[in-house]
């Protein structure tokens, strides 16, 4: 049974797409659908974890790590027709590497130079051996863009270029752009050069076309999903997925996913002044002990999400975790904090995100579970520039937070929760000077099996003292009608459309 | 002056009997709610109306007639407070433009032209960001914008009061412009500002709720009608009771106070 | 009556009331509007003696009354109270001034505080002059009520609650309380029914016995006017055209408004019905004024000087008429 | 000759709060073909009220029972479309304040029109004509501008005689004027005055004329019915009642007027004040305030009798009012 | 006429600064900057710094408020940080939007609560009166969030008649989407109308003038349409434009609820993302609007009202 061609999806997001450059965009409202529009010399695979080809067909480390060779596929084109050259691959490898472009820039920063090969190969040298450089190239940042289009554009500066080409981005992506109504519809049509095929031996996609309804409301887009006017539609409440699922005319989908959910904890000494209870560990663990996670999922997840195993997803690579963290115990909470001298508990605040229905919900189960052990939790609402600005400057006690993985890589997410130089673990002034060391080892360890030691040891390390209480992981929760097929998202959180087909 | 009970109005019996109940529940709470309002029951997550809980239960496993009956205590201030600030200040300010009049007057008419041109939800919001989220954010936030359409009403009204005989009599009887102003002028001044109050704190309970469902008002766990309801928006088909009862409260509440405020304008009207 | 110094002078007094001229008017330098209501009054109360004010609508009689209280400042000229210009007045003096010279208004239905007590209503006016220790305030409520012919029960009710007739009392208890010498009542009997206009002269002349008071009477109701005054005044356009003893003005009109005016007001006698009209037109508009006299665009014996020269009032005399015509026959 | 209006037992109820009260009680009247008939009484007495209810222009919460005769035909039971044919085209009237009786928003044209439209069958032209016409009678000058111009625009006795162009437009046979010059000043007063006398000679229209002004009745009124506390106390011609009032009341009225020669002297004044609708006294209502009241005043109420020279009075002692005479109290 | 346009611009003049001044100084007291709500949790200091710098924000407040005057002086009203668009583009994508949906909305508001004030005015007090306004109550007296979210599932996703949100592409399918959208605003507008025109016309229908006409023997018609109508809907009409102005502004969460692309959500986001430029250039743009409502409602009051105009 061969798959459908033609058709448009609609499908409906939470808020609009910022700014379509895959450099200096700065959103996940635009690293979630890029792919769709920018082709990447590498591909994620569809569990988020391994890599395949993309515009490069073969690529190769070499044995000191010190070079990429990428052979790049043949007669491959822009959207505009225009061929694409090993110039623009350098180019577009290039400006995404340039130091202070963006902010993306850190992913790829171990490269030195981009240079093409006699074979019109392509070759990457770097300064350092980076094991995640190959996953890295399936990044956004590092998605092939046309020069010359790009150079041709007004503008004094590559900002200023930039802006320009994103109102009218040309990329080599399943989809290239075709409107965009600000705050309302993009649309998106087929690219008639992209240059892999469908299981009917004719080229992707199978959709004419792929248009984003922007729909804030999340009832307003369930609404509309029901009734027909979306194909699709992201971010279902968890409320919400029981009754969706039994739905005739739809799919809901749990898509596996990097996301997880936690407290970040302020460990430094003194905070705004005052003496912090958090910068002792064993306040830190009664609080992942007073926690009762199980309980929280099912409040907020309506059952739906998981408990934590390690600081990062179960579905980054190399996450080391065996059973959920600090299972339930409230009398352990209890002794723990005795022990730590706050056997009468201590009063303290919690940054939430105002209006956020999950933050709210976490942070008011919250207050009732660690009251039983006697810690008095203030909610401080507050909306995001705030919040975001009081964690850069350090100045809170606790806050509630979310992160998914840019990268198949642990790389990432450790350098930002427990590697202290990076953010200083999270804003949280939490530092481990192994955990320091054993991760700058392994930003240059070539060898897969002693990486993955050194990620075990600095997981173990973080989870029983670091900054946080462990919350949960939770999927991506996407209802699609059951016309929809071949759509997915990965654990990155990419939207990859390319395979998607509405069934007739 | 007094009113004999069938003279009274029936919009005003109505409505005060409605509010009057709602303060008896905003003042003894804790007298008719059967649970807690905050206690969370694991083992009776978004339960259906039943005898144990006859408003069901929400999806923290709290008692929603609790809650709602909490809620009275919460909204029934933030009807007060949300406006007893910019109705004090509105009526001082109101009552000297309106007795002075010449520049003071034309000063104050371009403050009005202002306010009333801001788009009043944008400030109120801006005013509460700025400030931070929280009801008592929340009442800054409306008292800064209100304060206008009181002043305003106050001031057309004093400047005719202040053209009666007896406005003139005080000041031939040589009292100060102060004594004229709030002991003479200012009460007979008063009445269509007080009916608008009335409405007002029908709006303020209204508006409360816009910014509790914005994140902006009450803070969780408290129990607030716009709360709960933006809390029951994502359960309106599998756990309609969690913001269907919430939201009877609030229009119940708001039909008391603009029956009152009907009832009044009323019997001022006739009064006159 | 002999000639004596009087008790309050009002000298060449005038009041324009400007309108209100808005930002345009002021960019284009427009000169402002202004309603005319005084234009050079000139007048003399005497001790003990009560003057009518009589004229019709908008010639300026409450505005005089009131530049007399000084609820109003003219723009020019001065009133003097005794020696002193009342315009200099301030703080304790002129609250001094305002306890001698009383103002009772015509409106009983708006002159009192409808949401104060009669007792508060005095209590007030006599607290703040200082006129009784606290402890005397209910005796001296009590005497006032009964000055004023109203009952004790009277001192615990809302104005609302009385008749138009009772609420003037209430009034006149109101101006009594602060022991004034002079009474200033602007039109106080017109909005009462007739039955109730006598109980209220009647008590107001009785007051004037008892309490030697000097009374400013405003009124358009000349039969009114010519029962209560010793002497009266006639205003036309904001200005005194005619003052005069009651006999000698009623029985000899000097000034052809006043000859109008009397003429105008119908009999009381159903014999004497007449049906030639008295005075032809309307009053001119007191923001834009004749020149010449004022009363000349409805003046049957206006002639050439009358549309060219504005008359004065002859400084002296007993009786006189600002008119050209009367001053010629004189001479 | 037959009267041109017979009010037969006219009485006015509102439902005040559920207990009814009575405004205008049985009270009948003629107006005879030419005539002027003066309706005095005092604030609240009942006397627009009694007009209104013969045009049936009460509000809804009101009752109104007696029969008003025009030209034989029963106003109280016509239907609504020949009442509307009577309204304005027969019988006219005349408000109290021109002030608030002349519709704010329109030109002073409209406001005239729309009478001719509803009575004549004149084109717009004659319409038009008609309407300069009116203006000229009345003494406007200047009609064609001013016919364009709004009701704030003119001065007060400007407006009454807008007001009275409108009441003429179809040349009623019954003016009803209600007060035409309580708001007015003297010298305007006499004009109007003069000038509905005049209208009324020309037009061959009878008058009911409502003052509370004894002055202006003895100037104008060929008749006159005094009211008090919504009823007729006395009638009779206007020489005879000045004369030889025959009830307390009127003689109190008459008393309270001050007269020359008696300057600066106590006027007979009425004690205490008119009753309340809610309040009014059982027997004479007027027995409370009556220096001749008796037992029987306070149980019973008169009714109005045939008196000698064309008066009738409703008062049981109407022989020691006459011998008490007008002079002193 | 064309004076009182003038005087009426003269008059906007301080009020448009004296909102311009608060709006800049307002929103530069938010705590954090565009940078650090844009860029969220994940920026590094150094980013967040070199970002800023170049966006100008490192600089004092007079200084950046001199630069804006400057910049609005030449017609320039910025760049939104977020969107990275002019602002004057985002007036022109986003005001008319909003505009639309509100002027639906009080034409709406006025075909419903003309009819039904007089049916009510007129038969005061009895049931159909009573019904009338109990209805409207409730409708002003439920959330606005709340009561568009029932129409949504109704209407739009039960019965089908109207689409779920969203604004469409043509005139037409703007109108057709807005149409809930606007019937949701116009309810609580024209509750507040209905209250005050049938208090209006009870008013009026017992006025004297109007006697007076009934006593001139014209058609009840008439009577009601020349006499009651007009002086009734001159005290609605400053209310109508009053409110018209707090629509304007107050579209923010229908907005949200309908998916509509209008200013009232990008004001709101603006704020959040601490969007400056978008921020001011969007309140002076609806200051204006709002200001040629009070104008129209001016114009509209004068044509009724003889004695307004001067
Ligand atoms: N406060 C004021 N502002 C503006 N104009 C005023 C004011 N007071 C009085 N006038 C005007 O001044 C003129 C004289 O008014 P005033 O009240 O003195 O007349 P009056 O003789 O008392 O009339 P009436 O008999 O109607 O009481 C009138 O044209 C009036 O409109
Ligand atoms: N629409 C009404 N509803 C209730 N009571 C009314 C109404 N109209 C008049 N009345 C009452 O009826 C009584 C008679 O009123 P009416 O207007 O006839 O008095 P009047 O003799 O015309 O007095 P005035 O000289 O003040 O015009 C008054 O007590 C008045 O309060
Ligand atoms: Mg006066
Ligand atoms: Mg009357």
């Amino acid at each position: 049974y061969a798959t459908d061609r033609g058709g448009v999806m609609t499908y409906g997001r939470y808020a609009d797409s910022l700014f379509l450059d895959p450099v200096l965009n700065d959103a996940n409202v635009d690293i979630w659908i890029l792919s769709n529009l920018y082709d990447t010399l590498l591909l994620p695979t569809d569990d988020g974890q391994g890599v395949q080809a993309g515009l490069a067909t073969e690529w190769k480390v070499s044995d000191d790590g010190m070079t990429v060779t990428l052979k790049l596929r043949d007669g491959i084109k822009f959207s505009d027709g225009s061929p694409i050259e090993a110039s623009d691959v350098i180019w577009s490898l290039k400006r995404a590497a340039k130091p202070d472009n963006g902010i993306w820039g850190f992913l790829v920063s171990a490269i030195k130079d981009v240079t093409s090969g006699a074979d019109g190969s392509i070759v990457i040298s770097l300064s350092r051996p980076d094991p995640s450089i190959i996953p890295a190239l399936t990044v956004f940042n590092t998605a092939i863009m046309p020069e010359k289009l790009f150079e041709a554009m007004p503008g004094k500066d590559d900002a200023e270029k930039a802006k320009a080409f994103a109102e009218h981005p040309v990329g080599s992506g399943p989809f290239m752009f075709q409107s965009w109504e600000r705050g309302s519809t993009m649309k998106l049509v087929k690219n008639p050069y992209y240059w892999a095929m469908g299981d009917d031996g004719k080229p992707l996609p199978y959709l004419d076309g792929v248009t984003f309804e922007v729909i804030p409301d999340d009832a307003t887009r369930i609404l509309r999903l029901q009734s027909g006017e979306l194909d699709g539609a992201e971010f279902i409440p968890y409320a919400r997925v029981a009754e969706l699922k039994a739905d005739p005319k739809l799919d809901m989908n749990l898509y596996p996913s990097t996301k997880i959910e936690y407290v970040t904890l302020n460990v430094r000494p003194q905070v705004d002044g005052k003496d912090n209870p958090l910068s002792n560990v064993k306040v830190r663990q009664a609080l992942n002990y007073a926690t009762n996670k199980d309980a929280i999922i099912q409040i907020v997840t309506q059952g739906v999400g998981s408990p934590m195993k390690s600081f990062m997803s179960s579905a980054t690579p190399l996450n080391s975790g065996t059973g959920p963290l600090f299972p339930y115990d409230l009398d352990k909470a209890k002794s723990l904090l005795a022990e730590a001298g706050y056997k009468d508990g201590f009063s303290i605040d919690l940054l939430v995100l105002a209006g956020n229905q999950d933050e709210t919900g976490i942070a008011t189960a919250l207050q009732q579970m660690w009251a039983a052990a006697g810690v008095k939790l203030n909610l401080k609402q507050v909306d995001n520039a705030t919040r975001t600005d009081l964690y850069r400057s350090g100045k809170f006690s606790m806050r509630l937070g979310a992160w998914t993985d840019d990268i198949a890589d642990p790389s990432e997410i450790t350098s930002y929760f427990a590697y202290s130089p990076t953010i200083e673990s999270q804003h949280s002034g939490w530092k481990s000077e192994e955990v320091d060391k054993l991760f700058e080892q392994s930003q240059s360890e070539r060898d897969p099996a002693k990486r993955t030691a050194q990620y075990a040891r600095i997981q173990e390390i973080a989870n029983a003292e670091g900054p946080m209480v462990y919350l949960y992981e939770s999927p991506y929760p996407v209802a699609l009608s059951k016309k929809v097929k071949g759509f997915i998202q990965i654990p990155l959180g990419n939207n990859i459309f390319r395979a998607a087909s509405l069934t007739k | 002056m007094t009113l004999s009970l069938r003279q009274i109005p029936r919009p005003l019996l109505l409505g005060g009997l409605l509010i009057g109940a709602s303060l008896v529940l905003a003042v003894f709470p804790a007298t008719f709610a059967p649970y807690d309002p905050v206690a969370m029951d694991y083992n009776a997550l978004m339960h259906a109306p039943s005898w144990a809980h006859p408003m069901g239960t929400d999806n923290f496993g709290r008692d929603v007639l609790s809650r709602v009956i909490h809620a009275y205590t919460i909204d029934m201030q933030i009807a007060f407070f949300g406006t007893i600030f910019s109705f004090s200040f509105g009526i001082v300010i109101g009552a000297l433009v309106g007795y002075a009049g010449g520049l003071a007057d034309t000063i104050f008419g371009r403050i009005v032209d202002a306010v009333i041109t801001f788009p009043f939800l944008v400030l109120v919001i801006a005013i509460v960001s700025v400030l931070g989220p929280g009801l008592v954010n929340m009442y800054v936030a409306l008292a800064v914008v209100g304060w206008v359409f009181y002043a305003r009403i106050i001031a057309a009204e004093v400047k005719v009061q202040k053209r009666l005989d007896y406005a003139d009599a005080g000041r031939a009887m040589g009292y100060t412009p102060m004594r004229v102003i709030f002991r003479h002028l200012l009460p007979n001044a008063i009445t269509p500002a007080i009916v608008y109050l009335v409405t007002d704190m029908a709006l303020a309970i209204l508006l409360g709720s816009s910014l509790g469902y914005l994140g902006l008002g009450a803070q969780p766990p408290t129990a607030e009608w716009g709360v709960q309801i933006a809390d029951g928006k994502n359960f309106m088909t599998t756990g309609w009771w969690i913001s269907v009862f919430p939201g009877v409260a609030i229009v119940l509440t708001g039909l008391g106070f603009s029956l009152i405020g009907d009832g009044l304008a009323e019997v001022l009207r006739t009064r006159k | 009556m002999t000639e004596m110094k009087p008790l309050l002078s009002v000298q060449d007094i005038t009041k324009a009331f400007p309108f209100p001229r808005d930002l345009l008017q002021r960019l284009r330098r427009q000169p402002g509007q202004a309603v005319h209501a005084l234009n050079g009054v000139t007048l003399d109360i005497r001790r003990g003696e009560t003057l009518g004010i009589v004229g019709e609508s908008g010639c300026g009689k409450s505005t005089l009354a009131r530049c007399l209280v000084r609820l109003h400042d003219c723009d020019s000229g001065r009133v003097l109270f005794g020696d002193t210009d009342i315009a200099t007045l301030s703080g304790a003096a002129r609250r001094a001034f305002n306890a001698k010279v009383q103002m009772i208004f015509q409106d009983p239905y708006s002159s009192l505080n409808p949401r104060m007590r009669v007792r508060q209503i005095l209590t007030e006016a006599l607290s703040v002059h200082r006129m009784r220790p606290a402890a005397e305030i209910p005796a001296r409520i009590a005497e006032l009520l009964d000055l004023v012919r109203l009952p004790m029960d009277a001192a615990d009710k809302y104005p609302h609650e009385f008749s138009g007739g009772q609420r003037q009392r209430i009034g006149i208890a109101r101006a009594l309380a602060v022991e004034p010498q002079v009474l200033v009542a602007d039109e106080l009997v017109s909005a009462l029914d007739v039955s109730v206009q006598a109980q209220v002269v009647n008590l107001l002349l009785a007051l004037q016995d008892q309490l030697h008071l000097t009374v400013v009477f405003v009124a358009h109701d000349l039969r009114l006017v010519r029962h209560i005054s010793h002497r009266v005044a006639v205003m036309y356009l904001g200005k005194v055209v005619e003052v005069g003893p009651t006999e000698a003005l009623f029985s000899a009109p000097l000034h052809p408004y006043t000859q109008a005016l009397l003429a105008a007001a119908p009999e009381i006698d159903p014999a004497r019905r007449s049906r030639r009209v008295a005075a032809k037109g309307e009053l001119p508009s007191p923001v834009n004024l004749p020149q010449g006299c004022l009363f000349n665009t409805r003046c049957p014996l206006a002639f050439e000087r009358c549309f060219k020269e504005r008359p004065a009032l002859p400084a002296s005399g007993d009786h006189r008429a600002a008119c050209h015509l009367t001053q010629a026959e004189k001479e | 000759m037959t009267p041109a209006l017979q009010v037969r037992h006219l009485s006015t109820t509102f439902g005040h709060h559920g207990t009814p009260v009575t405004a205008v009680d049985d009270i009948s009247f003629d107006v005879m073909p030419g005539e002027v008939l003066g309706l005095v009484g005092e604030s609240g007495s009942g006397k627009s009220v009694t007009l209104r209810s013969i045009m049936r222009l009460m509000p809804h919460h009101s009752a109104v029972t007696g029969s008003v005769l025009w030209q034989g035909c029963d106003l109280m039971t016509m239907t609504e479309a020949e009442l509307r044919r009577v309204r304005g085209g027969e019988i006219s009237m005349i408000f109290q304040e021109p002030g608030t009786a002349l519709n704010p928003v329109l030109p002073v044209r409209v406001q005239i029109e729309e009478n001719l439209r509803a009575h004549t069958e004149l084109s717009a032209a004659g319409r038009a004509a008609r309407c300069l016409e009116l203006m000229d009678l009345v003494g406007i000058p200047d009609a064609k501008r001013r016919l364009t111009q709004y009701p704030h625009q003119f001065s007060g006795g400007m407006r009454q005689r807008v007001m009275i162009a409108i009441a003429l437009a179809s040349n009623p046979k019954l003016l009803l004027a209600d007060e035409p010059t309580t708001a007015l000043d003297v010298t305007i007063q006499d004009q109007i005055l003069k000038l509905i006398l005049d209208l009324r000679d020309e037009l061959a229209m009878s008058v009911v004329f409502v003052t509370h002004d004894l002055g202006v009745v003895a100037a104008t009124c060929d008749r006159m019915a005094v009211m008090y506390a919504g009823r007729i106390v006395e009638s009779g011609p206007v020489p005879a009642v000045f004369a030889q009032p025959n009830h307390a009341y009127t003689r109190g009225l008459l008393g309270s007027v001050p007269r020359s020669g008696t300057e600066r002297s106590p006027l007979l004044s009425i004690e205490g004040t008119p009753p309340g609708l809610t309040s009014r006294p059982a027997g004479c209502a007027f027995h409370p305030r009556c220096a001749f009241a008796t037992d029987l005043c306070r149980r019973e109420s008169p009714a109005l009798q045939d008196r000698a020279a064309g008066q009738a009075a409703a008062c049981f002692h109407s022989d020691r009012v006459i011998a008490a005479g007008l002079a002193g109290s | 006429m064309s004076l009182f346009f003038l005087r009426r611009l003269i008059q906007l003049i301080p009020t448009l600064a004296f909102i311009l001044v608060v709006v800049f100084v307002l929103v530069r007291l938010l705590p954090g900057d565009p940078t650090s709500a844009i860029l969220g949790d994940r920026a590094l200091d150094a980013d967040v710094a070199r970002i800023n710098h170049d966006l100008g924000l490192d600089r004092s407040i007079p200084v950046q408020f001199v630069l804006f005057l400057k910049a609005v002086a030449t017609g320039n009203l910025g760049n939104s940080i977020t969107l990275k668009l002019p602002v004057t583009t985002l007036i022109a994508q986003r005001l008319p939007v909003t505009v639309m949906l509100t002027v639906m909305a009080a034409l709406m508001s006025l075909v419903m609560a003309v009819p039904l004030a007089f049916v009510a005015a007129l038969r005061r007090d009895e049931l159909a009166d009573s019904a009338i306004r109990g209805t409207f109550q409730v409708g002003l007296s439920m959330p606005v969030f709340y009561l568009g979210l029932i129409l949504l599932t109704v209407f739009g996703a039960r019965l089908g008649w109207f689409p779920v949100g969203g604004y469409g592409d043509s005139f037409g399918e703007h109108i057709y989407h807005l149409f809930l959208p606007a019937f949701t605003l116009a309810l609580s507008l024209a509750a507040i109308l209905m209250r005050n025109l049938r208090a209006a016309i009870i008013g009026v229908v017992g006025a004297e003038y109007v006697v007076f006409a009934r006593s001139k023997g014209i058609m009840p018609g008439v009577i009601l349409m020349r006499h009651v109508l007009r002086s009734a809907l001159i005290s609605t009409v400053s209310l109508f434009g009053l409110s018209v102005g707090t629509l304007l502004g107050g579209a923010v969460i229908t907005e949200t609820v309908f998916a509509i692309p209008g200013a009232g959500r990008l004001m709101i986001d603006s704020i959040y993302g601490r969007d400056y430029p978008v921020v001011q250039g969007m309140t002076m743009a609806l200051a204006v609007v709002v200001s040629l409502t009070f104008f129209l409602t001016d114009v509209v009051e004068a044509w009724l009202d003889p004695r307004v105009a001067r």
